[in-house]
């Protein structure tokens, strides 16, 4: 299993469910991580040690989708069975199979909800984006340009956030995915425009420090908060009305799926397939809030509670 | 660059009091020069005081952004809110100034301060101890890695830079294993340890907020610099910077004012973890990673020669000022973020040569 | 008589180098010996082992006739014996005052002093000053000026009075006067002799025969890392000297 | 630490043919000290080559991991995987090694490195040049940066952290606004542009995998050490890292020398750039950012001074290898990545201190 | 007779201090020109100014009449102007055949030489070794060794054998006897009578009375950053000069 970083709960909660599953099939699992996101070389390392050491299959979460290509293809070459979790590569067919979930549609799910929550004043929102990394990795931007797409905003390149021209957009501001960095960057974004009512938050963490930078100058109602990720604390937040919905990821299944894939693999040669209609198994991504709005998919918070990781 | 003496001592005065707007001193920059007396006061004041150049840059910047971003950069509040975005970093800062200070290099600031963070959670919510001895046990632990830095320094020999940069890997790993990668929210603190979160709070004056966090940065920082000037210790250290062949043969314990240094630099970590908490209202594993490298550039900015032996920790908090001030700056401006990267870089190395232009013309 | 300081088979290898070659040693209460000896015979790192900034590999040290060995300057120091080594072992960013009182600084009195730990500056800068003065040294315009903007001459007279102000039980010198002028070399030969006549013994390493006859008691003619021979001043010209300490003459007898 | 003087010359040829597996000179590990003639020798001949220290944990690091991990280990497929996982870190520091032989640091080498790769594939996939143009374009823009590096470090006179401390933001910012993050995949490059996945290509000799990536980093470090041991140029940057101010008075032109490192430096980078490319089969502008930290690490483990003018640059190669083999062994050992983390951060103090303690006992 | 190196109205000011106040200078060809004056008096600074290692503030520097000015001491090197100076400016880890060919290194005949540039280290040392025999310096074992290893005295002759080897118009020498031996300082004097027998003028700077009246032609006695007069040895004794240097007297004359 190489996963993006060990420093994002996110994946660390994919390893613990790929660990969970491979002890229950008595699979040996090694597990490696990038040091940081988008930190392609460490992943094409750890890709050339599963080969070396004589590994079966490997499950990665690409950090950067199209450069270890040219790595999996070897490593395909030389028989293992390759999976690609929570991302997708580029092209998907590289790998064997994804399970993953659709970051863009997560992103547009959010969008959507914010529009509708926010009604007529949507035409003159203010909205402070919290990226992850000036250095723009997939997620990150998949995930902002959904959002925008959602919400009605000019996307003009999907591939990079920040070439927007919409008057609606405050700025962005990058938190590197963790509590400290959703703070800076709220308070960086509050005192160029005091007035932001809606904040577009990377992940979970980074929408806590949004609210505690808000909080801390009393403007912690009034604005709302979305995000991305799902894991129980930020449900939780969900129902506390510390934010407003977020898009729930299952990263716990992706990871007890591509276990069992490389198992069966390794047992029969049979390859997994994937869901009808798309080139990849979607794990699906559900909205939670508790404030449902119309023409908006969600499922309640008590739902999201049940299914959440972490 | 200043007007009068009186101007001089005023903006040596205004470092004591930093937090108050200081706009108004910044407006009449770059005028003087013409009583020659006056101006070789002035450059010798400079000479004597090299921690006023990055002030005068910390002044001229804000008065510049000032002029850019219209006068909400000069509101209280956005004053007041650099002061509180670089607290973390101007305590971990001082950590690193110390050993700079020595001609050593601490790459592991960041990774102390963000494990003992995480122990004083870890203490109150894993295993249930009270919280003053969960922040005893945060801080004692920061000063034993700062210890075992030193140790390994001064008795082992071995060069700095190679020994926290294992020791950064080690404590980021052994921070994340046992952390369990667990974040401990602001409710959870605020129910069960609030003294955890001491350091969020803050004075509001009119529009100005100061946290606790940004005032004992201060006042740590003026302390230090009392320390280092005024006591045999600071001048140890110095002299130990400096040359420490020379230092050892002169009669000072060299490896023991290593060892005292690296420890105090892991125990102020320690406490910029404590600080940290306060200023994030949680206990997150994932912050500071890279702490280190801001606090270098503090350090560096503010005129400490990464040789040893020469600058001034007062100066380091003006380093950190500048970032701070620019960040904020361009991000008010409206600058994309990565453009804000890309001046902020240029600005580095502009400050510095800005620095270096001002020691010239008053050496 | 005993000898207040006594170097017994001192050996120190650098590498492939002997610097010191089972070097005897001896010096006496309340005299001036003068060490002498080509370039590179060992002279200072002999001094370096008596002042315990280098370790020896072998040999015993005797300090009134107590075995002593010292881990470190500090260690010797603490025992009286202060030294100017030939590298002046100064911080060139520190002032004057820092130098000369570098590792036991004055502390103010009363409460400043004895809880803030806050130092004496202005009487540091004061002693610092008159002992300067003393030497001659009055070319020094400030007190608070770093050491690297003083000329070699002015450092060393300054490395000279460090040395000769905290002395206790032996002074030690190791070309004290190479880089100084006329006038400051006077100075430093006066200052030597009010050691003595403090009841302190002195050891000066000098490459200058004449201030060496002028004011030595007993010479000790080093060469090839050993004591060649102890000779008397009055015994012996300068010619006599020189012949011995470059090989070209064989020492008759020991003092 | 090696058995013979033999034993020693050998260890010392294989630094010029590490490709073959060394393992079995690593088995007969501390056992000498009978002879003291002999150990004398020895001796000598570690103090005057002090690369062989970095190059003895290497391969007694082969032996560890061999016996740890099995066989598998000493397979020639694993240990060339090693080199082919080193290559671009070897380069990389290379020009670390260079720069902080001066007393410098080089903080952009990653950022440079990304920035020429990214260059080389806009040239031929956006402006539609031809390859052969787009490699003498990323190299000339990677001596371009060296150049300006080097200009304000030597002209300027800015310390060297700051400046590329800056540069390395700048440089990593451009990137990202240039690249408009796009990654160009192998299909693209392989259709118009082969000779941007030149150093992809590998030489099979039996189970052992040579990439011309591997083998132009070699050949690199052994061009340099004969630069910089035979030529006028090469004495002058260990004089100018040595005592800047004693260079100049004896002669030398520290500017002038200053400047041609960090260009030296910049086109280096360049070139690893264009090797990444081969490594990876993509260009990718997220790359490298931190590259800096390894190749730092690399050079002093390797046992290059970080305050100039004293170390070899094989041993800036032998240490890159020592993290490399540290690296792929935990790694195939199959250690969970943050125990892997800890255990480099801990070898890498080991490392060094097993060379003090060689280099103590070989004084 | 015009002047080899003349200077004018030379001033140079580090901060507050002024190093040096107006200072005229005159070197004829073929002579030994001693400069001799307090510590800090400003002899270094002057002939820091004379070799490019220090830019005065104002006035003129001619060579051979012809009105120059020199960036950096290898634009004086390139004049032929070769000096020692008190730090002796070498590189402590580089070993003593580097740094006496630092920055005119020799390359290897031929081919290699030619294209790869390749060094002669054989013949550096061989010449290096040679040179450091001229000055009796045969305690140093080892040409290859690093310089930091070396004592005072055998540091300060390499860089005296550096510079008398390759000066060609002019050799400068700072103190150049201050840490040597006796034998060894005698060496250094009749090198630098041999030098000048070749024809070279050399600027001495010295603390040592009885060396400078040995050799010199001409005495600069330098005083408060000027020059105070030149005097000829042989009217003036030893104590005329000190006393004008420390200014217990007046010049009567200047010559
Ligand atoms: N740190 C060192 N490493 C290696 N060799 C050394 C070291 N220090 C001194 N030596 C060698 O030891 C010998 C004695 O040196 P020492 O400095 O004691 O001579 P000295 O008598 O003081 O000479 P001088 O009169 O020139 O100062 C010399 O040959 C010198 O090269
Ligand atoms: N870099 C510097 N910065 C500040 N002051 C300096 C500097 N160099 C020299 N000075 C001052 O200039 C004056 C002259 O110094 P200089 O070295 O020329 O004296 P000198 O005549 O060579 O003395 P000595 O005989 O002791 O070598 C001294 O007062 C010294 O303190
Ligand atoms: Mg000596
Ligand atoms: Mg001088």
């Amino acid at each position: 299993l190489i996963t993006k970083t060990d420093s994002n709960p996110y994946f660390v909660k994919m390893k613990q469910g790929a660990q969970a599953e491979a002890k229950k099939l008595g699979v040996q699992l090694k597990s490696y991580a990038g040091k940081y996101d988008g930190d392609n070389q460490s992943q094409v390392n750890a890709i050339e040690a599963c080969m070396a050491s004589g590994a079966k299959g490997i499950l990665i979460t690409p950090s950067s989708t199209k450069a270890i290509v040219p790595t999996i293809e070897k490593a395909r070459k030389a028989g293992l069975l390759v999976i690609a979790l929570d991302t997708e590569l580029d092209p998907a067919n590289a790998a064997d199979m994804t399970f993953a979930t659709d970051n863009f549609h997560a992103g547009v799910l959010d969008g959507e909800w914010a529009k509708a929550k926010l009604g007529a004043k949507a035409k003159d929102a203010k909205i402070a984006f919290l990226d992850l990394a000036v250095s723009q990795p997939t997620v990150g931007v998949e995930r902002d340009q959904g959002f925008m797409k959602g919400f009605g905003i000019d996307i003009k390149n999907p591939n990079k956030w920040g070439d927007e021209t919409d008057p609606r957009i405050v700025g962005h501001a990058v938190t590197g995915g963790a509590i400290e960095g959703g703070q800076k960057a709220m308070e960086t974004l509050l005192a160029k425009n005091p007035n932001i009512n809606l904040v577009y938050a990377i992940n979970e963490p980074a929408a806590e420090g949004a609210y505690q930078a808000l909080k801390s100058v009393g403007k912690a109602k009034g604005v709302t908060i979305v995000a991305i990720d799902g894991s129980c604390r930020g449900v939780r937040d969900v129902q506390k009305g510390i934010i407003g919905a977020t898009a729930q990821q299952y990263p716990l299944m992706m990871a007890k799926l591509g276990v069992e894939a490389v198992y069966k693999y390794a047992k029969t040669g049979a390859k997994p397939k994937a869901t009808p209609g798309l080139d990849f198994f979607n794990t699906g991504t559900n909205l939670i809030t508790k404030d449902p709005q119309k023409g908006v998919p969600s499922i309640p918070v008590k739902k999201g509670l049940e299914l959440c990781w972490g | 660059m200043v007007q009068s003496p009186h101007e001089a001592q005023r903006l040596e005065r205004d470092a004591q009091r930093l937090e108050q707007p200081v706009a108004a001193s910044a407006a009449q920059v770059a005028e003087f020069d013409q009583d020659r007396s006056l101006r070789h006061r002035v450059q010798h004041r400079l000479h004597m005081t090299p921690s006023l150049v990055p002030l005068f840059v910390v002044v001229a910047s804000i008065a510049g952004f000032g002029l850019l971003v219209g006068p909400g950069f000069f509101s209280a509040f956005a004053l007041t809110l650099i002061l509180k975005q670089v607290a973390v970093t101007g305590i971990v800062g001082a950590a690193e100034a110390l050993v700079i200070l020595t001609a050593g290099i601490e790459l592991s600031v960041g990774a102390i301060m963000v494990i003992c963070s995480v122990i004083m959670g870890q203490f109150v919510f894993a295993y249930g101890l009270p919280a003053p001895v969960a922040v005893l046990g945060g801080l004692g632990i920061g000063a034993l890695i700062g210890f075992i830095n030193g140790t390994l320094v001064a008795r082992a020999k071995l060069p700095p830079f190679i020994v926290t940069l294992g020791m950064w890997q080690i404590v980021l790993a052994a921070n994340y294993l046992y952390s369990g990668n667990q974040t401990i929210g602001s409710d959870q603190i605020d129910a069960r340890a609030p003294l955890l979160n001491f350091f969020g709070g803050q004075i509001q004056i009119g529009g100005a907020i100061l946290t606790y966090g940004a005032l004992t940065m201060i006042a740590l920082v003026l302390l230090l610099a009392y320390v280092l000037r005024h006591t045999a210790w600071g001048r140890h250290v110095y002299a130990v910077g400096d040359d420490p062949d020379a230092a050892e043969l002169a009669g000072v314990k060299v490896g023991r004012v290593l060892v005292s240094v690296y420890t105090l630099a892991g125990l102020i970590c320690a406490l910029a973890g404590w600080v940290l908490i306060g200023r994030v209202g949680a206990i997150s594993p994932n912050s500071g990673q890279f702490e280190n490298i801001n606090a270098i550039t503090a350090t560096v900015i503010g005129g400490i020669s990464l040789f040893g032996g020469r600058g001034s920790i007062l100066g380091m908090m003006f380093g950190a000022l500048i970032v701070g001030v620019f960040t904020l700056g361009l991000n008010m401006y409206g600058t994309d973020p990565q453009w804000t990267y890309l001046l902020i870089g240029l600005l580095i190395i502009l400050a510095v040569a800005v620095d270096q232009w001002i020691r010239k013309v008053s050496a | 008589m005993e000898p207040i300081l006594k170097g017994r088979n001192l050996v120190k290898r650098y590498g492939r180098v002997t610097a010191l070659d089972q070097c005897d040693f001896d010096l006496y209460p309340g005299e001036i010996l003068a060490v002498i000896g080509d370039n590179g015979a060992g002279k200072s790192t002999l001094i370096k082992a008596l002042s315990g900034a280098v370790t020896p590999d072998e040999g015993e040290l005797y300090l009134n006739g107590q075995r002593v060995s010292f881990a470190s300057p500090i260690d010797a120091r603490r025992h009286g014996i202060e030294t100017v080594y030939q590298t002046l072992a100064m911080s060139p960013a520190l002032s004057i005052a820092d130098n000369m009182f570098m590792g036991r600084e004055l502390r103010k009195p009363g409460f400043a002093g004895k809880w803030l730990r806050q130092l004496d500056h202005d009487r540091m800068a004061r002693i610092a000053r008159e002992k300067l003065t003393e030497l001659g040294l009055m070319t020094i315009q400030n007190i608070n000026q770093p050491v690297e903007t003083l000329s070699g001459g002015q450092r060393q007279g300054v490395a000279v009075a460090r040395a000769a102000a905290f002395g206790s039980k032996v002074v030690i010198m190791d070309e004290p006067t190479a880089a100084l002028g006329v006038k400051e070399s006077r100075k430093v030969l006066e200052l030597i002799l009010d050691v003595k006549a403090r009841g302190l013994p002195i050891i000066l390493i000098s490459h200058n025969m004449p201030h060496v006859f002028e004011v030595a008691d007993r010479i000790h003619v080093h060469r090839l890392g050993r004591r060649l021979c102890v000779i008397d001043p009055k015994d012996y010209d300068m010619s006599d000297a020189v012949a011995l300490m470059t090989g070209a003459r064989q020492p008759d007898k020991a003092a």
